[in-house]
């Protein structure tokens, strides 16, 4: 069962990605990267990471891919983008490299035997409560960075995207340098 | 005794340096009395020493140390002996009256003050050359001559360069850059002894020096005498280094008469005299030597022959007179050259003024074909060069006479009969061709009034200055008994064996016999007027003589034009094409390297996002290999 | 039984997917998909090596670049909306004033 | 005044400083006077030196990073003494006959910082603080050629940089590895030249620093074929250039092996006596036929500086006292007669604008004071005996042929050689004719000229007849030198090749 | 069933996330004050920060050294502190420059300055740790702030920039982690003392060697990209050129150095274990990273960008001293990096001293060498103070950066790598080509005719801070020893 679902589940999240990376639709790269989110998701159910697996549909599918929707309109990019994308054989040379070089150090044995655990999983306890156990002691500093990374993030987002950036005043001369106010030079 | 040698020997110093003083400013007839006064006081206190050396001894001072490093230890010391004393005195003398008429010679001359101050010098450097105490202090005179030459023989700087056809001399400047760079190639030579000797005897001090000669093995010394006489040969224009001499006669006639003729270039004479008892070691050296000088005896000689430019045919038989002195010195007859050396400067020097007397009544005229009957206007000229080329010629009871004649004697002695025959033969030549120019330019027809010159005598007191060289080049000759005496008190006595005593009556005989021969063929030719046949002037030998042995030519053909055109390569080809074309290229492609790599940042976000892609790969192609290698 | 091999095998496959897609698209919307992809790759490999040993450290790491990824979207499109204001253009060959 | 040396350094540097207050009106004096002192400071360095001991004198030392033992250490021997001495005459020299050039502030205000890294460099005994001043020195020269020479300037300024500043680079390396050893056996770290002297090297370990020591001198030197940037730089060059250049800084190559390569390699040197020996010949003739083959006069003296060079590297690979300290008296006496022929080719470009052979001849009679000194420095330069030049550079070729007979006579084709280029510089210009109507008119020296040139004559003279103030120093810092370097020498052959002189043997 | 945890205050040991704290602080009080009035000036913002970063630099030198804390989360050793401080030292000097006399959009965010906080405080989390989920966030942290103040620039330059940095800072983010899993996977965590040990204790099992150097080598990409190793560079010139110059300079010292720290983390404690591959990687990437830098650097034609591929070819140079293994080559990079802060902070606030705001001397680039020709005629001072950092960064003594050349050349001898100290002295050698070439233009070159007053963006801080470096730039011989040691002694002590 497990593998047919893990099979299942590869083929499904790699052909959806494929067609995220070669489609000409933005929509379609759209939707069948969501897809993946969610079969991905999928995949840490079946290895147990229950709290990862929620996340991962939350954060990913509702909140990644309904700001990429909102940019997406905002964009104007609905249907299909004109790209002059590179040579396909550069591509599939150097994705086909990179494709053997991963494969060649993740297939190592080694990885994964051998190990002995940080942080057990407890018995007994089920998965969001394990993780918030070692979230929250461990973890709690990364855990309150990661939220000086998301108020960044934030603040980041509204700057960028607000109004003021339209005039730029590293453009509009003041004082002596009068002429030319405010012209955008691209 | 010291004050003696230091007045001797800085007199002409002071002589020069005062009349550089007025160097640059017009004629000044101070700068010139002063000089030949100054010249008198040396000539005097020279003339003391050698009393005092005849009957007290040699005298020895050291003014201070000059050079000292490491075991070096070169100081300016002075030794007047036997040799030096002889040297001085002739020196001084015959300077003492080249000084005096110089100042006849030079009058009208711009540079007057100027001239005076060279010449002064170079009898300072000469005298260092005779009087220093070691080989370096020896150097220090030997190029201090070859300056003071230079700065002579190039002293109407002003002239142009000619062809050679014009001037076989090119030039003043010319000739004295000439005179100079021959010299320095002979000098390097000179140096090398000098070498060889410091580092085998760890000093440069002549008598530190001769006293280990015994010590030192065959080999060395002859290398030591061989590179010692290369420096000879330069400075006494020995083939192959003679070209410079003949070219030298660019200079004031007083400056040939002083420096060519008389002192400068028997210098090699002197140091192979100084270092006998180096050369008495090594025989096979001194026998080069001799064959070398007997061989420019008769090479110069013959160039003479055909000569019609005054002062060069003097110069020639200049060089032939060194011929001799070399071959003498060679064959062990030291005091037989020395004897020589001061005899050829009496006679040689005064045979220069005279010449000059010449010049200067011919307005600087110098072919001899377009003189004669000179004597009905310049009688005393006549006379002075008349006694001087029988001199020369070896005419009884003239001075050369004696120094020559025991030259030939010397070499007959020695069984050496080539070296006598050329030196004989050569007697005669010089007859020949000393009484040529004196037929051509004193007797025969009056050529150079179709030249519109109007010669004339030159100023008494210039007469009375030649004197006493007319004196002495009749009367030197009788005192060789004296000389012998004198000087054998330093140099080995030179004794003919019985055989050759025995044959003396005859080869005076012969040798008298081949001189006035050559005078008699130079009357019959010469003595009514100047035949010239076009087909002799055509043959190929008299071209082959009147060019020097195109040697001069070769020397331009084969030295110095390629070495021209090579150094013009170094410069193009090799400096700037190779050399530094190599750096420029590394600064170069190091800058179309930048070129070159700045299009991966090609600006566009897609590729660089490939270089990342292909970094990764090629950082694993790279980590494969170190493994692979281990 | 599906060993971790496959699992990592999977992400490595994934992650190639994702250099495929960064590499060749022009348009940078699409771009950042394909960067998300590979961050993806990545929760899958700490996911499953997590799962395998035992250790909640992976799953730590994984959750971490979620939170990443959910950021690194927000400045992307703040970012992509800046330009595209400016410029009306997502195409990053529009954008390659700064070369040499 | 036991700091003298710091003095000495600090001086002009502060000068310098407080010259860019001055207006510029005045600055002639101003920089006139500072270098004036400074000479004569030198002048009493040299009265207070103590002539009879051969080691370093007015130490001073003071640790700036004494963890990784880089010390402001300072001292001279008789071998470096008469350099600073030099570098400041010569300093004082040039600014007394610059002429009126634009920015004179600005090129006062280099010289004198160029002045603190000359004296720097050869007063220097750490290793680090010498390289601070050996690099420090290219800055000023830079710009004094990037800015005030001729056509060619930038491409002849950068040249001159960028050659030298990698040569000197490798050298570096080589002294950091110098200084690993040291702590390697020591423990300590030290730059410290009598430290490094007493550190005995692997003969395979001196080898390589050798040639990395060796790198950075001879493109100082410069050696062939590493020479090319000079004839930029000196074409270039404004005539204070040239005269600081080929006077001072080209001497710091040759100081450099003098003061590191022999005593702390001894071995090595001796081993590479051969390679280097070809080399200073190949200087000697080949630069001196290039010298002839120029048509510009500045070009000539150029080449000629390269071709003198070479007679001082075979002098210091002599590896006796005599050549050693021949090649040290060569060094000032090329400084001399170099700096003086750079001078007096600046005099007739200052007038004529031109230093082309072809456009002069005739010289002698319209300028007669000026020939007269450019023959006196021409004799001194072709090595004539009673001028400077002669004393060294024959002590240079006699201590070589203690080594290399051979070699020593192909080397002593400088002297033949040197006299055709320079006697057919003078003929070309200064004998002959007057050609040009424009050289018949051309004033001879003026006052300013003749302040400079005439004691350079002087000089000339003087140390041609009597070197022995100069030279005996030296010659007692130089015997110590081999002394120093026969014991350290390991292998049989430098053992044989170093010649200590008889006089320090019987004192032992 | 689960335990409870017990947690004591005591062994949290919360003062090694004081310095964090500070900072942090310091950025809310930012957006506090924003939110209570507006319209402040920014000058006020400049030194809040200042003074923010000042309390920040106190607390980090008050730390203990070697202590770790919060469940062995932080780790405040001596090379975190040395490069907090100098992380701290940097932003000090390099926030002043936002108090120029002409008005730039960034400088009119309040948020600017708490962005600058932020990422401050990113790249002090990213040093003070070795725990990689650490190492990653506060590197994420502190570069989307990056992104942002150099997009906030808001010339089109600056977007480009942004973009640009920011997709492959994404990319590299992903090699980053894919990295950090290779590592996990084959330890079990994520705790580089931890994984050394399971590293050396693992190191002989075969086919081990591949996933070791293959993590290593994912890792390296990512390191490699923000210390812009060649070939992952190739933002960097782009960014500084778009960037404004106080953040090109800012980016050419901060990142770099807290990379660096990063790099000492997990690279040398591959080249430690003694794995060839990772230290012929670094060798192999420091020698091509500073070599192709310094040919591309000179042909430019700008001063900026020149300066960005410099500062290329100098984060090789350092790089190199990452594969030598010794307490004397980590403590060079701490040195030069220390030296060269003073230096480029000098060389790019003349840059911003010179910007106007239109390009007035070329279609593209602000700082042109033309911009600079005859400098010495128009403003001397000035021309003698950008040829002292020029001459520094050529490594001309006594200037500053020379002496860290002189020690990162001397620990790669003395590691032995001499060819690699030779390769190191050539490449001096080059690159001292194009920093000349600034000072011909400078010095040697006419001024152009009808050029105006070149200082547009001139004001007092500015002028300060120039000051401040021309003296440590100058003077740095004398303050060589106590730094010397100190560095030494913080690193020896890391156990590095």
């Amino acid at each position: 069962m497990e593998t047919f679902a893990f099979y299942l589940f590869s083929i499904l999240i790699a052909g959806l990605f494929l067609v995220t990376v070669l489609s000409r639709n933005v929509l379609y790269a759209m939707t069948s990267l969501a897809a993946g989110m969610v079969l991905i998701s999928g995949l840490f159910f079946i290895l147990g990471a229950d709290f990862l697996g929620v996340v991962q549909l939350i954060v990913y599918v509702g909140a990644v891919m309904a700001l990429y929707a909102f940019g997406m309109m905002f964009f104007d990019a609905t249907g299909v983008v004109k790209e002059r994308n590179t040579p396909a054989l550069l591509v599939f040379l150097l994705g086909g490299l990179s494709a053997v070089m991963l494969v060649v150090i993740f297939a190592a044995p080694a990885i994964g035997s051998h190990v002995t655990p940080s942080f057990r999983t407890p018995q007994g306890v089920d998965n969001p409560h394990a993780v918030g156990l070692v979230l929250f002691t461990k973890y709690l500093v990364p855990f309150e960075v990661a939220a000086v990374m998301l108020l960044v993030a934030m603040i980041a987002g509204i700057i960028l995207a607000g109004k003021k950036m339209d005039t730029s005043l590293s453009k509009i001369s003041d004082g002596e340098e009068s002429q030319a106010a405010g012209k955008e030079e691209r | 005794m010291e004050g003696l040698v230091y007045t001797a020997l800085f007199a002409p110093l002071a002589g020069s340096l005062f009349a550089a003083l007025f160097g640059m400013r017009p004629k000044t007839l101070l700068t010139g009395v002063v000089t030949s006064l100054l010249l008198l006081v040396s000539f005097i206190a020279s003339t003391a020493l050698l009393w005092h050396v005849m009957h007290v001894g040699p005298v020895h001072v050291k003014l201070m140390d000059w050079i000292v490093a490491g075991d070096m230890s070169i100081p300016f010391g002075f030794n007047v002996d036997q040799v030096t004393a002889v040297m001085m005195t002739v020196v001084t003398l015959v300077s003492t009256v080249v000084h005096i008429y110089s100042n006849g010679y030079m009058e009208h001359d711009k540079g007057f003050n100027r001239f005076f101050s060279y010449l002064s010098a170079f009898v300072f450097s000469m005298l260092v050359l005779v009087m220093s105490d070691n080989f370096l202090g020896l150097f220090i005179g030997w190029e201090g001559v070859g300056v003071c030459s230079w700065l002579l023989i190039g002293f109407w700087y002003h002239k142009p360069d000619v062809t050679r056809d014009e001037n076989p001399s090119i030039s003043p400047s010319w000739a004295a850059n000439e005179a100079f760079i021959m010299n320095r190639i002979a000098d390097l030579g000179m140096l090398i002894g000098i070498f060889l000797i410091y580092w085998n005897v760890g000093s440069l001090q002549y008598d530190a020096v001769f006293a280990a000669v015994p010590h030192l093995s065959h080999a060395l010394l002859v290398a030591i005498g061989v590179f010692l006489f290369i420096g000879a040969m330069g400075k006494s224009a020995q083939f192959p280094l003679h070209t410079w001499l003949a070219d030298a006669m660019e200079g004031p006639t007083p400056v040939s008469a002083l420096i060519h003729a008389a002192t400068m270039v028997t210098a090699g004479v002197y140091l192979v005299i100084r270092a006998h008892p180096l050369y008495s070691a090594v025989p096979g050296v001194g026998y080069f030597v001799a064959v070398v000088g007997t061989f420019v005896a008769i090479f110069a000689a013959s160039m003479a022959l055909v000569n019609r430019d005054l002062k060069r045919i003097i110069a020639y038989s200049t060089l032939s007179q060194l011929g001799y002195m070399f071959a003498a010195a060679g064959l062990g007859a030291y005091w037989v050259a020395l004897f020589h050396l001061a005899a050829h400067a009496f006679f040689k020097a005064l045979l220069f003024l005279g010449a000059g007397n010449v010049m200067h009544a011919m307005h600087d005229e110098l072919d001899i074909f377009k003189m004669g009957g000179l004597k009905k206007v310049m009688k005393w000229t006549y006379i002075y060069m008349g006694v001087a080329s029988l001199a020369l010629a070896g005419i009884w009871p003239f001075a050369g006479f004696y120094s020559k004649d025991t030259i030939l004697e010397v070499a007959f002695n020695e069984h050496t009969y080539g070296i006598w025959f050329v030196l004989w033969l050569t007697a005669g030549l010089t007859a020949f061709y000393s009484f040529r120019l004196v037929f051509l330019a004193f007797w025969s027809d009056e050529r150079y009034k179709c030249y519109g010159f109007h010669p004339h005598e030159v100023q008494r007191y210039v007469l009375w200055a030649m004197f006493p060289l007319g004196l002495l080049a009749v009367i030197f000759g009788w005192y060789k008994e004296e000389f012998v005496d004198f000087v054998t008190g330093l140099l080995p006595a030179y004794e003919v064996s019985e055989h050759t005593h025995h044959m003396l009556p005859i080869l005076v005989t012969v040798t008298l016999a081949i001189a006035i021969g050559g005078i008699v063929v130079a009357y019959v030719m010469y003595h009514k007027r100047l035949k010239r046949s076009e087909k002799v002037e055509a043959s190929l030998p008299y071209r082959i003589l009147y060019n020097q042995y195109y040697i001069p030519i070769l020397y331009e053909k084969v030295f110095a034009k390629p070495y021209a055109e090579l150094s013009d390569i170094a410069w193009k080809e090799i400096d700037l094409q190779v050399v530094d074309a190599t750096v420029d290229g590394i600064a170069k492609v190091v800058e179309e390297s930048g070129d070159a790599t700045r299009r991966m940042q090609s600006g566009n976000l897609s590729d660089y996002l490939k270089w990342m892609a292909g970094g990764a790969i090629a950082l694993a192609i790279l980590a494969v290999i170190v493994v692979a290698n281990g | 039984m599906i060993g971790l091999s496959h699992y990592l095998i999977l992400a490595a496959i994934l992650f190639a997917i994702g250099i495929v897609g960064v590499i060749r698209r022009k348009n940078l919307l699409m771009l950042f998909f394909a960067t998300e992809i590979m961050l993806n790759a990545a929760n899958i490999a700490f996911a499953a090596i997590s799962s395998y040993t035992g250790d909640l450290g992976g799953q730590m790491f994984a959750f971490f670049i979620i939170a990443v990824a959910a950021s690194e979207v927000a400045v992307g499109l703040g970012l992509l909306i800046l330009i595209y204001r400016k410029y009306g253009t997502l195409d990053l060959d529009n954008f390659t004033m700064l070369k040499g | 005044m036991e700091n003298i040396l710091s003095v000495l350094i600090f001086f002009p540097l502060v000068a310098a400083l407080l010259g860019f207050l001055v207006k510029p009106q005045s600055i002639r004096a101003y920089g006139i006077t500072v270098a004036a002192i400074e000479f004569v400071l030198t002048l009493w360095l040299w009265m207070s030196f103590d002539a009879s001991d051969g080691g370093f004198q007015f130490i001073e030392f003071f640790p700036l990073v004494s963890s990784f033992g880089i010390n402001y250490y300072l001292g001279v021997d008789g071998i470096s003494l008469f350099i600073v001495v030099m570098t400041a005459l010569m300093t004082l020299l040039g600014i007394v006959t610059l002429g009126e050039v634009k920015k004179l502030k600005n090129m006062i205000i280099s010289l004198l910082f160029l002045e603190v890294a000359m004296v720097g460099v050869f007063v220097s005994l750490d290793a680090i603080v010498f390289y601070l001043f050996w690099e420090f020195s290219l800055v000023p020269m830079l710009y004094i050629i990037g800015y005030w020479g001729g056509e060619k300037r930038l491409y002849a300024a950068i040249k001159f940089f960028l050659y030298t500043f990698a040569g000197s680079l490798i050298m570096l390396v080589g002294m950091l590895y110098v200084a690993y050893v040291y702590h390697e056996v020591t423990g300590n770290w030290s730059f410290s030249l009598t430290d490094w002297y007493a550190l005995v090297l692997p003969i395979s370990v001196q080898k390589w620093l050798f040639w990395a020591f060796f790198l950075g001198f001879a493109i100082k030197v410069p050696m062939f074929p590493f020479h090319t940037w000079l004839p930029y730089a000196h074409g270039q060059a404004p005539t204070i250039g040239s005269v600081i250049l080929a006077a001072v800084l080209l001497k710091m190559g040759t100081y450099g092996f003098v003061r590191f390569s022999l005593p702390m390699f001894p071995d090595a040197s001796v081993a590479y006596i051969l390679p280097v020996g070809v080399i200073a010949i190949i200087m000697i003739i080949y630069t001196a036929m290039v010298a002839y083959a120029q048509k510009d006069m500045k070009q000539v003296v150029a080449y000629s500086s390269i071709s003198h060079m070479g007679v001082i590297v075979l002098g210091t690979f002599a590896m006796n006292p005599e050549g050693i300290a021949g090649s040290v008296f060569l060094m000032l006496s090329h400084g001399i007669v170099s700096g003086a022929l750079f001078l007096l080719v600046g005099v007739i470009y200052d007038r004529r604008h031109t230093k082309l052979m072809s456009e002069f001849g005739g010289l002698a009679a319209v300028m007669p004071k000026y020939a007269l000194i450019f023959g006196i420095m021409l004799m001194a330069s072709v090595g004539l005996p009673l001028t400077i030049g002669f004393v060294g550079e024959y002590l240079s070729l006699a201590g070589f042929f203690k080594v290399s007979p051979v070699m020593t006579a192909l080397g002593g084709f400088s002297v033949i050689l040197g006299a055709v280029y320079m006697l057919s510089l003078y003929k070309k210009s200064f004998f002959g004719p007057v050609t040009k109507e424009e050289n018949k008119v051309l004033p001879d020296l003026n006052g300013r000229e003749l302040a400079a040139l005439v004691p350079l004559a002087a000089i000339v003279v003087w140390l041609g007849v009597y070197p022995k103030p100069v030279l005996g120093p030296i010659d007692t810092s130089v015997k110590a030198l081999v002394q120093f370097m026969d014991t350290k020498a390991q292998t049989p052959e430098a053992k044989r090749v170093i010649h200590v002189s008889k006089s320090t043997k019987e004192a032992k | 069933m689960l335990q409870p945890i017990s947690v004591s205050l005591a062994k949290l040991n919360l003062i090694t996330l004081s310095p964090m704290l500070v900072v942090v602080g310091g950025a809310l009080l930012i957006l506090l004050i924003d939110l209570l009035k507006k319209d402040l000036d920014k000058s006020l913002y400049v030194m809040l920060s200042v003074l923010v970063l000042f309390v920040d630099f106190g607390a980090t030198l008050s730390l203990g050294i070697n202590e770790r804390g919060f469940f062995d989360v932080m780790l405040e050793d001596g090379i975190s502190i040395l490069a907090q401080l100098t992380i701290l030292i940097a932003s000090m000097l390099f926030i002043p420059l936002a108090l120029t006399s002409k008005r730039f959009h960034e400088y009119s965010y309040p948020e600017f300055f708490a962005l600058f906080l932020f990422m401050i405080a990113g790249f002090q989390f990213m040093v003070a740790t070795d725990n990689l989920i650490m190492i990653f966030i506060g590197l994420e942290t502190a570069s989307l702030a990056l992104y942002t103040l150099i997009a906030m620039h808001n010339t089109p330059g600056s977007h480009e920039a942004a973009i640009k940095y920011f997709t492959m800072g994404a990319m590299a983010a992903g090699f980053f982690v894919m990295g950090a899993a290779v590592v996990y996977g084959l330890t079990g965590s994520v705790e580089l003392y931890d994984v050394a040990k399971v590293f050396e204790a693992r190191m002989a099992e075969p086919g081990f060697a591949i996933p070791l150097i293959g993590g290593a080598l994912l890792l390296m990409v990512a390191i490699g990209f923000k210390v812009s190793l060649i070939p992952f560079h190739l933002w960097t010139p782009d960014v500084y050129e778009g960037a404004s110059a106080p953040m090109a300079g800012y980016m050419s010292i901060v990142p770099k150095i807290t990379m660096m720290v990063v790099a000492m983390r997990v690279l040398a404690m591959y080249v430690d274990m003694g794995v060839e591959a990772v230290r012929w990687m670094i060798i192999i990437l420091a020698v091509v990273t500073m070599t192709l830098s310094n040919m591309m650097a000179i042909v430019q034609e700008d001063v900026k960008r020149m300066l960005a591929y410099s500062s290329i070819s100098h984060a090789g140079f350092v790089m190199a001293a990452l594969a030598l293994d010794t307490t004397k080559a980590y403590s060079s990079i701490f040195l030069y990096y220390g030296l060269f802060l003073f230096t480029n902070l000098g060389a790019f606030t003349m840059l911003w001293i010179t910007r106007h705001k239109q390009k007035r001397y070329h279609h593209r680039f602000h700082h042109p060498y033309e911009k600079f020709s005859g400098l010495i005629h128009t403003s001397p001072m000035g021309a003698v103070i950008m040829a002292i950092f020029m001459l520094s960064l050529t490594g001309v003594p006594p200037f500053s950066l020379f002496w860290g050349k002189l020690y990162v050349i001397s620990a790669t001898v003395d590691a032995g790598y001499i060819w690699l100290a030779i390769v190191m002295a050539l490449n001096s050698a080059i690159a001292a080509y194009y920093y000349l070439k600034l000072i011909v233009y400078m010095f040697l070159k006419p001024p152009v005719p009808g050029v105006e007053a070149i200082a547009a963006n001139a004001s007092r801080p500015l002028m300060v801070i120039v000051g401040i470096s021309v003296a440590v730039t100058v003077f740095s011989v004398f303050v060589m020893q106590p730094l010397l040691s100190y560095i030494n002694y913080m690193v020896s002590v890391s156990g590095y």
